[in-house]
């Protein structure tokens, strides 16, 4: 196993891998400084006979910087993702024009709508394709989520996606595939018995190809 | 820092009140959050419902837990008095009061449970026949909050009727108010969560 | 006196010794040191009993394709042909973790120390209710009979996490779970009473029951832990109550709190869980912190560094807590506004933490280091809690939680807090107890080789968690071979499975040294680590009613290596000043 | 040593110093508060935001008055009304929060 993130395939997913490597980092630091520490403490201060321990109840100043200096950090993080998350989640930053999708999620399979030649979802040349998703590299996608049992989660790794679909809800999510290349889509919410085996596969084409696939299933319904 | 001689100094300063009367507080901080859980679901649904909710009195007889409501509230104040009684070592206050209490808890659940009995037998809702815990959002809420209301209050009933029992016994007086007084605390606390539920159940 | 007695109602005769029978004694007794031990032995026990159930996910995952062994003995409505099924599986991921979270570790440290240390502690002859203590005690064992009775019923035991999400929980169609979850639903429901009944306990004798002298801030840290633990607990545990209620009316009267279908809403169990389930997961670091805050200023012969500062970070702890809990709900369709606001409070509850671990740090620094086993078992207790909250900090960032959500990233963060947190503190607060309240000493070889062998294990277990996360394995699959993104961490997984195995036995290390100790230890003196809290200042056991005369507080909690006090290297509690030196004063 | 006589002495005698409070006239309160209540909302003649917050106010109203008369909270040490309203911050929250699902 590599200690690494799967290959990157979707534009916000830079900045997540982004952002998970400055935490990495951060947290590095402090948790080198931490067990570093211990072991230098146990190390130079194991108890010796004669010695006695200094007597301090702490200090105020240290109690400052160690208060502040994290405090500091926390909320420089903090808006940081915030800005990120609302790119990311905000249903108003939801990009426009985007190509739309219906996923049904259901025991334990999912159900793809494809908007049709026409591109318009809830048109009569929509049709739906099980446990395959195909969508075009290069521009923006929405998803459409509902379940229609229990709460599944899509989770498409490579794509740095995941939105848990709740019965009784219609969640929107988005994403831009920068390459094409196949994925699966993975369930990330217990869901019962078969959640283990709750896949789809995904194909992410080039514009024509997937014209082209769209054409022939739409024919072929 | 002067020391006193070890023995004769108190134990640390708590809240200046018995113990008893502390957990009792306590308790009923847990109790706030238990019905805050029931109450807040109720809310969220409601306001977060598709399906329409009844207006008062289109389902819920709201004259006739008005008037249940109003005998919750007298035993609140014959509660009281029997504290008041025992403070002052009236005895026979103590009694007079502790079973007026007791009986006004009982009629309470009693036109409870007639209410119930109405309203699963003899009330429709939504076309369907019977009002139920299973007549969707609304009676669910209803049933589950008033049913556990009703629960606390069966509780309280039982336990007054044993402080009546005690109070024949001649248990209860001026030196012995600590019992009274925290059940009067949980009887009380019962009674406010009954004005609250009245409003936003029955009324809004 | 007489005030004290008369603070110490129904236990009036708090010191004068009857003639109990064995039943009175050590079965329903409303002794605090006897419900403690009651509850060391209940909860060691689920300890075991949910290691095993670890044991059995973790042979599945290894070697999906392998009938486990010993599998025949168990039925067929579990495991099939030798092979584990599916829904056992689920099963065995929704007890191991209920069973650790609420029969194991929550009553472990709540119900053991909080009522074998805040009487002594404090200094009162018991708590302020003896009876309820009694009650809450037995309230824990039908929860556990029931909990251990679903796994036989037909169905199976519960099966939708232990977080058990709406709908999954509340419908027996999309489970196959026809009884169980019903069964663990009122397993639930007796422990909140019993959590509930114990913090009115706890909470009532720290506010008015304190000794003479024993000012708030001179309370040991455990104490403080323990009592803002037992606030948590008070005002968490009812609204888990309520919420079970409604799931419990919607899984067999048919209503629809949490259906969609009759206009319920599933998220709304998961905001009422998580009010609950995150002052939980405090509920369950608080007392461990405690007890190494106390053990390391015992074994570092120090004063705690910034007691002050400690207990404002308990109290800003336990206030942030009621306001993060939507952390765990960034993926699940909740208003991503309110995961703005969750992901600013998650992380400035990062900061009382912070402080925490700096002052932990801070009382080992120029200290005389005496690394017995509690030492040791505290001294990890910081280093990995530091692990698992730092792996926290990537789950607040919400963009990051995009992608580690629900994968194994979480599960080693949450076997980082709880297990290298929680577990290794009780493990030293186990150590710590022991003579005081079995009168004899563990052995300190054993407890070594069970603190390195635990100490190494325990890291090959969990550490390559966070591995298998980043590579994206799910959470609560039972065979991870189906997915192109997950080859080549098979090799983990077994190396994780082996390791677990070398783990589970290095509990019967600590439960041999435990048995053998109870009946052939040292035997203990009053105070062997020569510590400055109260009870240390009591026989070894100590008796029923703990005190003759109830002790005068004079000094703060850990007054180590006083600079007057030239004899020894502490000052207890209550010694009084006059006495130990003439200079020696109290601060 | 004032602490300690201070101390026996709410132990010892009740708390009740205090002339006894008017409990019949907070009953009066009460019942015509319910009236009102009941009168407001089967009249139904107000707008409806008006009605909610007239007979939430009218609630909370009736609660204040219980808990400060009948369970004495108004007679009581401050330290001891700081625990009553301790869980409420709680309830606030959580009810607030989970709302702001639905008006965000
Ligand atoms: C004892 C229990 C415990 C504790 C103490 C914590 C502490 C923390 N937890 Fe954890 N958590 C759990 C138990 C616990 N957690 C469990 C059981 C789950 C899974 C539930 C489930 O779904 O089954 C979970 C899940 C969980 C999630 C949800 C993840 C998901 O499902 O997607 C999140 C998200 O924010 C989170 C965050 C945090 C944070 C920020 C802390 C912080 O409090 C940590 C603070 C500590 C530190 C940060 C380290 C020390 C500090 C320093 C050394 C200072 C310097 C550091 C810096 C400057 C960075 N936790
Ligand atoms: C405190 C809590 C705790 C503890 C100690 C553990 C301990 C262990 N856990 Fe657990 N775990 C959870 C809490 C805990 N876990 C929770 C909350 C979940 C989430 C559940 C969910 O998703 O719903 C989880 C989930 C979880 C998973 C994820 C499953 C999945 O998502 O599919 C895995 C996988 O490996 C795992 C493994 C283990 C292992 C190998 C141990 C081992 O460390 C166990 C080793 C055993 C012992 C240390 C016991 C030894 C003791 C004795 C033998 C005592 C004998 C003594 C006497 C009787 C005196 N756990
Ligand atoms: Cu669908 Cu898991
Ligand atoms: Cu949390």
């Amino acid at each position: 196993m590599d200690w690494a993130l799967p290959p990157n395939y979707s534009t916000f997913g830079v900045q997540i891998d982004q952002l998970f490597w400055i935490i990495f980092v951060i947290t590095g630091i402090a948790f080198v400084l931490v067990e570093a520490g211990l072991i230098l403490f146990i190390v130079k201060y194991r108890s010796r006979t004669g010695h006695k321990a200094y007597y301090t109840h702490g200090s105020n100043k240290l109690e400052i910087i160690w208060t502040v200096v994290p405090a500091l950090v926390f909320v420089v993080l903090g808006v940081y993702s915030a800005g990120l998350w609302a790119d990311i989640k905000n249903p108003s930053n939801m990009p426009e024009g985007a190509i739309e999708f219906e996923v049904r999620a259901k025991q334990f399979e999912w159900n793809i709508v494809y908007p049709g030649p026409d591109e318009i979802l809830g048109t009569g040349d929509d049709f739906e394709v099980l446990n395959q998703f195909h969508f075009p590299a290069g521009e923006p996608v929405i998803v459409y989520l509902e379940a229609e049992d229990v709460i599944h989660s899509f989770f498409i790794p490579e794509l740095r996606v995941k939105q848990d679909a709740v019965p009784g809800m219609r969640i929107p999510v988005w994403f831009d595939a920068t390459q094409t290349g196949e994925f699966e889509i993975a369930c990330a919410e217990l869901c019962g018995l078969g959640h283990y085996r709750m896949e789809a596969a995904v194909t992410v084409h080039e514009r024509a190809d997937f014209d082209a696939w769209q054409a022939s299933r739409a024919l072929a319904q | 820092m002067a020391h006193a001689a070890t023995a004769a100094r108190p134990p640390e300063r708590g809240l200046d009140v018995y113990t008893q009367k502390v957990g009792m507080w306590v308790f009923l901080c847990s109790e706030v959050m238990f019905f805050a859980g029931l109450i807040g679901s109720y809310v969220v649904l409601r306001f977060g419902a598709s399906s329409s909710w009844a207006e008062p009195n289109e389902v819920l007889n709201v004259t006739v837990t008005a008037i249940n409501t109003f005998i919750l509230i007298c035993s609140s104040v014959t509660m009281v008095k029997a504290f008041a009684a025992a403070e002052a070592g009236d005895q026979k206050g103590i009694k007079t009061y502790l079973l007026a209490t007791t009986a006004l808890g009982a009629l309470f659940l009693g036109v409870q449970v007639y209410e119930y009995y109405e309203l699963i037998f003899h009330q429709s809702w939504a076309g369907s026949h019977g009002f139920t815990p299973q007549a969707g959002l609304y009676g669910a809420t209803f049933f589950t909050m008033t049913g556990f209301h009703g629960f606390h209050v069966l509780l309280g009933v039982i336990c007054l009727g044993w402080a009546t029992i005690r109070a024949y016994q001649g248990h209860w007086g001026a030196d012995n108010t600590h019992g009274l007084e925290v059940l009067g605390l949980y009887w009380h606390f019962v009674d406010l969560v009954w004005i609250i539920l009245f409003t936003i159940v029955y009324l809004i | 006196m007489a005030t004290i007695v008369a603070e110490a109602p129904g236990q009036a005769t708090g010191h004068a010794e009857h003639e109990q029978s064995f039943l009175r004694k050590y079965i329903f007794s409303s002794d605090h040191k006897i419900i403690a031990i009651q509850f060391l032995f209940l909860t060691l026990f689920f300890l075991a009993v949910g290691g095993l159930l670890a044991m059995m996910m973790r042979y599945q995952i290894a070697w999906p394709d392998q009938p486990i062994p010993g599998g025949g003995i168990l039925p067929e409505s579990m495991v099939a042909s030798g092979y584990i099924l599916p829904e056992f599986y689920n099963a065995l991921v929704t007890m191991h973790g209920s069973i650790m979270v609420f029969l194991a570790i929550m009553p472990m440290l709540v119900g053991v120390y909080a009522n074998y240390l805040i009487p002594l502690q404090l200094g009162t002859h018991d708590m302020a209710f003896p009876r309820l203590n009694m009650y809450s005690f037995w309230l824990m064992v039908p929860a556990g009979i029931i909990t251990l009775a679903s796994f036989w019923v037909i169905g199976g035991a519960a099966g939708a996490g232990w977080t058990l999400y709406a709908p999954l929980s509340a419908r027996p169609d999309l489970t196959g779970v026809e009884l169980g979850q019903v069964m663990w639903l009122v397993a639930l429901i007796f422990i909140g009473l019993s959590s509930i009944l114990g913090s009115v306990n706890y909470i009532t004798t720290t506010i008015n029951m304190r000794a003479p002298g024993m000012t708030w801030f001179r309370m040991p840290l455990t104490i403080w832990a323990l009592f803002i633990t037992a606030i948590l607990a008070l005002l968490a545990m009812p609204v888990l109550s309520a919420a079970g209620i409604m799931l419990l009316f919607d899984q067999t009267l048919g209503t629809s709190f949490f259906l969609p279908e009759g206009g319920g809403q599933p998220l709304l169990w998961q905001h009422l869980f998580w009010f609950f389930g995150h002052p939980e997961v405090y509920i369950l670091i608080l007392p461990a912190m405690g007890f190494v805050s106390e053990i390391l200023a015992t074994g570092s012969r120090k004063p705690v560094f910034g007691y002050k500062a400690m207990v404002w970070a308990i109290v800003a702890i336990a206030f942030l807590g009621f306001i993060v809990w939507g952390h765990h709900m960034f993926m699940s369709g909740m208003n991503p506004t309110l995961g703005l606001s969750f992901t600013v409070s998650t992380l400035l509850i990062a900061v009382p933490s912070a402080i925490k671990t700096f002052n932990w740090m801070g009382t080992m620094w120029r200290g005389n280091l005496k690394l017995h086993t509690p030492m040791l078992f505290a001294i990890s207790f910081v280093a990995l809690f530091a692990i698992g909250g730092l792996s926290g900090v990537f789950m607040a960032a919400t963009p990051v939680d995009i992608y580690i959500h629900d994968t194994y990233f979480i599960v080693a963060h949450l076997h980082y807090v709880l297990f290298g947190g929680s577990l290794f503190a009780l493990f030293g607060a186990i150590y710590y107890w022991f003579p005081k309240m079995f009168g004899r000493m563990m052995s300190e070889k054993w407890g070594k080789v069970h603190f390195w062998t635990t100490f190494v294990l325990y890291n090959l277990v969990f550490f390559p968690m966070h591995g298998l996360g980043m590579v994206g394995m799910m959470r609560r699959i039972y065979d991870s071979t189906g997915y192109a993104h997950l080859e080549g961490i098979q090799d983990t997984n077994q190396l994780i499975t082996v390791a677990a195995f070398g783990l589970y036995l290095t509990g019967f290390i600590f439960a041999f040294n435990f048995f053998w100790s109870i009946f052939k230890g040292k035997k203990a003196s009053r105070n062997p680590w020569d510590a400055t809290t109260l009870e240390w200042q009591t026989p070894s056991p100590p008796k029923h009613g703990n005190w003759d005369e109830v002790p005068v507080v004079y000094h703060g909690p850990h007054e180590y290596s006083h600079p007057d006090v030239l004899d020894k290297d502490w000052l207890a509690q209550n010694e009084r000043p006059d006495v130990v030196s003439p200079a020696g004063g109290s601060h | 040593m004032s602490e300690a006589g201070e101390h026996t002495a709410s132990v010892a005698s009740s708390d009740h110093e205090h002339e006894a409070p008017k409990y019949m006239l907070i009953w009066l309160y009460l019942f015509i508060l319910t009236v009102a209540e009941v009168g407001v909302a089967l009249l139904d003649v107000l707008p409806k935001w008006v009605i909610v917050v007239s007979l939430l106010a009218m609630a909370v109203w009736k609660a204040v008055l219980v808990a400060m008369y009948y369970m004495h909270l108004k007679f009581e040490p401050s330290r001891l009304r700081l625990v009553a309203v301790a869980p409420l911050p709680a309830v606030a929250i959580m009810i607030i929060v989970i709302m702001m699902e639905y008006v965000l």
